[in-house]
């Protein structure tokens, strides 16, 4: 009996989406900026732009440039804040059938711990992504994600406060990903999403001068794909909570390749740049995948990798 | 909510000029249908991921019904291989996106078009006048070699107005860049100059207006990952400090808006 | 006064180069396989094939895969071993006037002891590549050049018997590849050379299978470029020794990005396939380079980043 | 030393076959001049570093003074981008490479081309008919339709010799693979059968001249990043444990030369 309409639907913790497909912060603003190219009532959740607790101006321009089927970004975390983002941004979303996963970044493990109680029982926040990628500027700058006991300590802190299902999203410029994974899920995460961007640097030979000004940046793309993939199918045999696959995903096959990786949902980044309904046009190719898999439900594919 | 499509375009006419200019016209009428002079459409340049980004060309002219032309020199990697394409040949285009010129009601104008800056400024033209918003304009214009400017001028001087050019080779009009030609402009008429050119020719413009005394827009460029207000990439600083978006909030700004070190 | 023929030597440690670009281990082979399309006399120098003790097999195929901007290779150091690598192939190097480097791996400290005793004194090997990104079978399968202990206690063993100036190759998959780097200068070594592989996998949607028969693989190529580049800048400004910058190298514009980062000279790996005269027309290329930027010696371009 | 060398070479004849199989022919004079049957080409698709790698082709035939062809059916990334270039298009080739067929002094020679694997088979029976290496060697080629092998048949018999056929949906010749056609070869005479095609239709042949005590030879295909030795990615089992490789130690090998899981 051909399979119909495969059931796309997947959990996240106790956050149920429509489908695997979410998309990736800082690739999709807050959402309305796509509205003219996607619909967005179709998409298993949207991921903001990473949120701090007061506005960042972000870092002085050139801040993107490109590499070999990939980008170079030095944002410097621009966004509003968490109160304009409340005020401002969150209106529209709520509208939306489509759960809202807000970004969160800090300097200091209190940064993160006051982000989650200020978006605590806030209608219209589905979920919360925790982005370790950040310096710890109390410890000398090393980022939260490449240290086990920093990422599980915030991990925690914000378990303590949040009212919502807690992700932590993990940095791929680390010697054992799976590592860091274990300490996150010790510290209570509900789920982890990984890769953030690879850290990189792209020099002008002419000018002998960085391309960015802030000299390094993150490298996301189809380039860092192979990586992801790695990551994604190490953490999902090292950790039992759900893990969202993010890194280089253009395609449907892309997404399917991270399920079956063990990943059970996955995010949109920089495609949303190169083709504006990428994330619409992976849920249609999934169910064409599904399909052709002969499988009647997506949750089938997750972790059906034969090695 | 601004409208902005994205279209798969068909080539409709492909032409060469100078050694490196090449002008597309593609039909994609929703686009056309909506755009104003000043904005940009984001354009991949092949199938594959290298090139990976898209690219942002400003709308050079409409013509016809739902005809749209992009004017641009070949550069770098996506420009050469777009310069391969032809006529039939299909791309994919995203816009009309960002904030265009303002030119309701705006009394004497004159339009200050430097190298590939040229592009947006027949749009501009050619809807003032159908607008009548403005009395005759002026337009200046400024290139390398008489090859990059001749057939743009004589085109919008076809619309109805006075063109004057200027060339650094000389080989055309005034041996010389497009600002000094500014110093042939009654000073004490309240001007309003919009401009698009390479960055020097821009800040001197704005110099030039800024001691007369007159408004001025100008149309920016910067690297572009998005141009859909997503990336938050095309930062340019704003003189109070911190930023504005060339692609949102742009790309053209009041010379004010921008800071112009 | 317009430079004429720029000077294009350099130095690593006491081995004199006469231009700084050098092939990359695995991609050139014994140098003989790409006679047929390179001046052989014009390299810098010749990094062969990892060569271990005894001869290995290497993995059962499929060995490599495509990616976008790149590749993955889970050769599984396929080499004919010390012996016959002496008596096979050293020969025909031994004509070129072009230094020969070899690149040397091992499961254990002693492996790589033994190796650089049998190499020591060897007529024709200009000096050592160690390739500390192997497993330590007496340590769980953990790679020597991801615990700085271990890298330095490789290069320190090495340097006690060898008798050519040493480079250690480093690994990229690591938090912190200037911890290593220190470690290995404090080992001894003469140079360091990154980037080896990114760890990387594909996945056949399809099939449901890996694309690789090792399932996990060394991602190479253009893909990598910005992150070996970050760690070519990062190493140098860490250590005094000399460093080698590897990965995505395929034109003299991306050579002169690595020397103005901080590296004293390149290897071409993965673009040796792609274009079989890459090394050669990026000697080439380096000599336009320094002399559009009016430089006499490629020298001066070392470490000239404007940050 | 093998010869082998890099050219550009410009596509001088571009013809389309059956639904997306295309023959270039190349101008491609030192490559022409010492390739030998079963040797290939590795060719570069196009500019740019997506797709990264080379394709190997097989050399289909020589023709006039120094052009070489390739023919090639359109399956992913590399062959589709190819299969948009036309007459006058250049491209980067390098080769001859590897190692071909091994057929003077022969004697009774029969040639088992299945799919794209016909490719290499006319250049090896125009080859052995040149040198007079095999007295009227038989030709039996499979494909799943007509359109793709029956120009093919049509040139191998212009060189005066029998061509028998099979298509698997019976559009043409046997209604069944080329492996059933083996069966009208007569037993007993001790053939020399050379074979290319896909891997279940060259095991079959195997086995067959395995039971029949007849020789084989084998065109084997692998993923291949370089084709010049260098990369050792095209491994193949041998019988006895480790590995060959097809780019240097083949592409053709005895059949027992490698292990037929
Ligand atoms: C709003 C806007 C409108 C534009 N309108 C025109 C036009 O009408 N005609 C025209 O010829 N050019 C125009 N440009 C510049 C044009 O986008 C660049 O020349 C083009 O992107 C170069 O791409 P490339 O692949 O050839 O160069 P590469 O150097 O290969 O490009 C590498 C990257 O840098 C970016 N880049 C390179 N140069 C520029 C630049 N000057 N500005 C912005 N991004 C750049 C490219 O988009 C690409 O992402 C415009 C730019 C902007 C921002
Ligand atoms: C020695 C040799 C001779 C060949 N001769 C011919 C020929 O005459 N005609 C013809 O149509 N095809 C031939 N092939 C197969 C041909 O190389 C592949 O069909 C082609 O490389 C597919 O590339 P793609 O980019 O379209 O596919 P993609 O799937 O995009 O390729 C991805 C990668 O896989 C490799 N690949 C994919 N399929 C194969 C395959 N079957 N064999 C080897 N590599 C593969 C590609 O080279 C590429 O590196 C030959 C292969 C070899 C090894
Ligand atoms: C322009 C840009 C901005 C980004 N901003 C954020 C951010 O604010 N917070 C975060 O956790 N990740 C951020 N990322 C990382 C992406 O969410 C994603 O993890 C990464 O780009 C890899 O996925 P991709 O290859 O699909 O883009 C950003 C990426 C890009 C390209
Ligand atoms: C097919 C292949 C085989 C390789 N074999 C070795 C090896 O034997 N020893 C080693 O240290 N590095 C080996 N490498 C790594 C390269 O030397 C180089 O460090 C890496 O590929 C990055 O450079 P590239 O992007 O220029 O290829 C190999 C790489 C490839 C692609
Ligand atoms: S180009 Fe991405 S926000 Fe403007
Ligand atoms: S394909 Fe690289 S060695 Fe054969």
């Amino acid at each position: 009996m051909a399979v119909t309409k495969p059931d796309l639907q997947v959990h996240i913790g106790s956050l149920a989406l429509k489908n695997p497909v979410l998309t990736a912060s800082g690739t999709f603003g807050y959402g309305e900026e796509f509205a003219p190219f996607v619909d967005l009532a179709r998409l298993g959740g949207i991921v903001v732009k990473g949120i701090s607790l007061a506005p960042r101006p972000g870092n002085p321009p050139p801040r993107v440039v490109e590499t070999a089927c990939g980008m170079l970004n030095a944002i410097g975390l621009e966004n509003v804040g968490v109160e304009r983002f409340i005020a401002e941004k969150l209106p529209f979303l709520r509208t939306l059938a489509t759960p809202v996963v807000v970004n969160i970044l800090g300097d200091s493990l209190d940064d993160y711990r006051q982000l989650a109680e200020q978006l605590a029982g806030i209608d219209g926040v589905a979920a919360l992504e925790v982005n370790i990628s950040c310096p710890n500027v109390k410890k000398g700058g090393v980022a939260f994600g490449t240290v086990p006991e920093m990422a599980r300590a915030v991990t925690a802190a914000v378990k303590q406060v949040a009212s919502q299902p807690v992700i932590v999203k993990l940095s791929p410029n680390v010697t054992d990903i799976t590592e860091i994974a274990r300490a996150v899920e010790d510290g209570g995460a509900d789920a982890v999403s990984l890769i953030n961007t690879l850290l990189g640097m792209a020099i002008d030979a002419r000018s002998r001068r960085p391309r960015l000004a802030n000299v390094v940046g993150g490298l996301s793309g189809p380039a860092v794909k192979p990586v992801a993939l790695r990551m994604v199918w190490q953490t999902a045999r090292a950790v039992s909570i759900p893990v969202v696959g993010i890194g280089g995903i253009a395609t449907a096959e892309d997404a399917a390749e991270f399920l079956l990786a063990g990943a059970t949902a996955i995010q949109v980044g920089t495609a949303n740049f190169v083709n504006p309904a990428a994330t619409t046009d992976i849920v249609a190719g999934l169910e064409r995948y599904c399909r052709e898999q002969n499988v009647s439900s997506v949750r089938e594919v997750i972790g059906g990798l034969r090695v | 909510m601004i409208q902005a499509f994205q279209k798969k375009a068909v080539i409709v006419r492909a032409e060469r000029f100078a050694a490196d200019i090449v002008r597309f016209t593609f039909h994609a009428p929703d686009i056309a249908r909506v755009a104003r002079p000043g904005q940009f459409v984001m354009v991949l340049s092949g199938p594959g991921s290298d090139p990976l980004l898209r690219r942002p060309f400003s709308i050079h002219r409409l013509s016809g019904d739902g005809n749209l032309s992009i004017l641009f020199k070949v550069l770098g990697k996506g420009t050469r291989r777009l310069a391969l394409l032809g006529e039939g040949d299909e791309l994919d285009l995203v816009g009309p996106l960002g904030r265009g010129f303002r030119f309701e009601g705006v009394g004497p104008a004159c339009l200050v078009g430097g190298g590939m800056g040229i592009a947006p400024m027949h749009f501009l033209l050619a809807e003032m006048l159908r607008e009548k918003a403005a009395s005759a304009p002026r337009v200046l214009l400024g290139a390398r070699i008489a090859a990059e400017l001749d057939f743009l001028a004589a085109e919008m001087e076809a619309l109805g107005v006075q063109v004057t050019v200027a060339t650094d080779d000389g080989s055309l009009g005034h041996h010389g860049t497009v600002v000094d030609l500014m110093h042939r402009l009654e000073e004490k008429k309240p001007w309003t100059v919009f401009t698009c050119g390479p960055h020097p020719m821009m800040r001197a413009v704005v110099g030039y207006c800024g001691r007369a005394g007159w408004r001025c827009q100008v149309s920016l460029e910067t690297m572009m990952a998005c141009g859909l207000a997503a990336c938050l990439g095309c930062a340019v600083s704003r003189p109070e400090g911190g930023y504005l978006h060339v692609c949102k909030d742009g790309p053209v700004f009041a010379a004010e808006e921008v800071a112009w070190l």
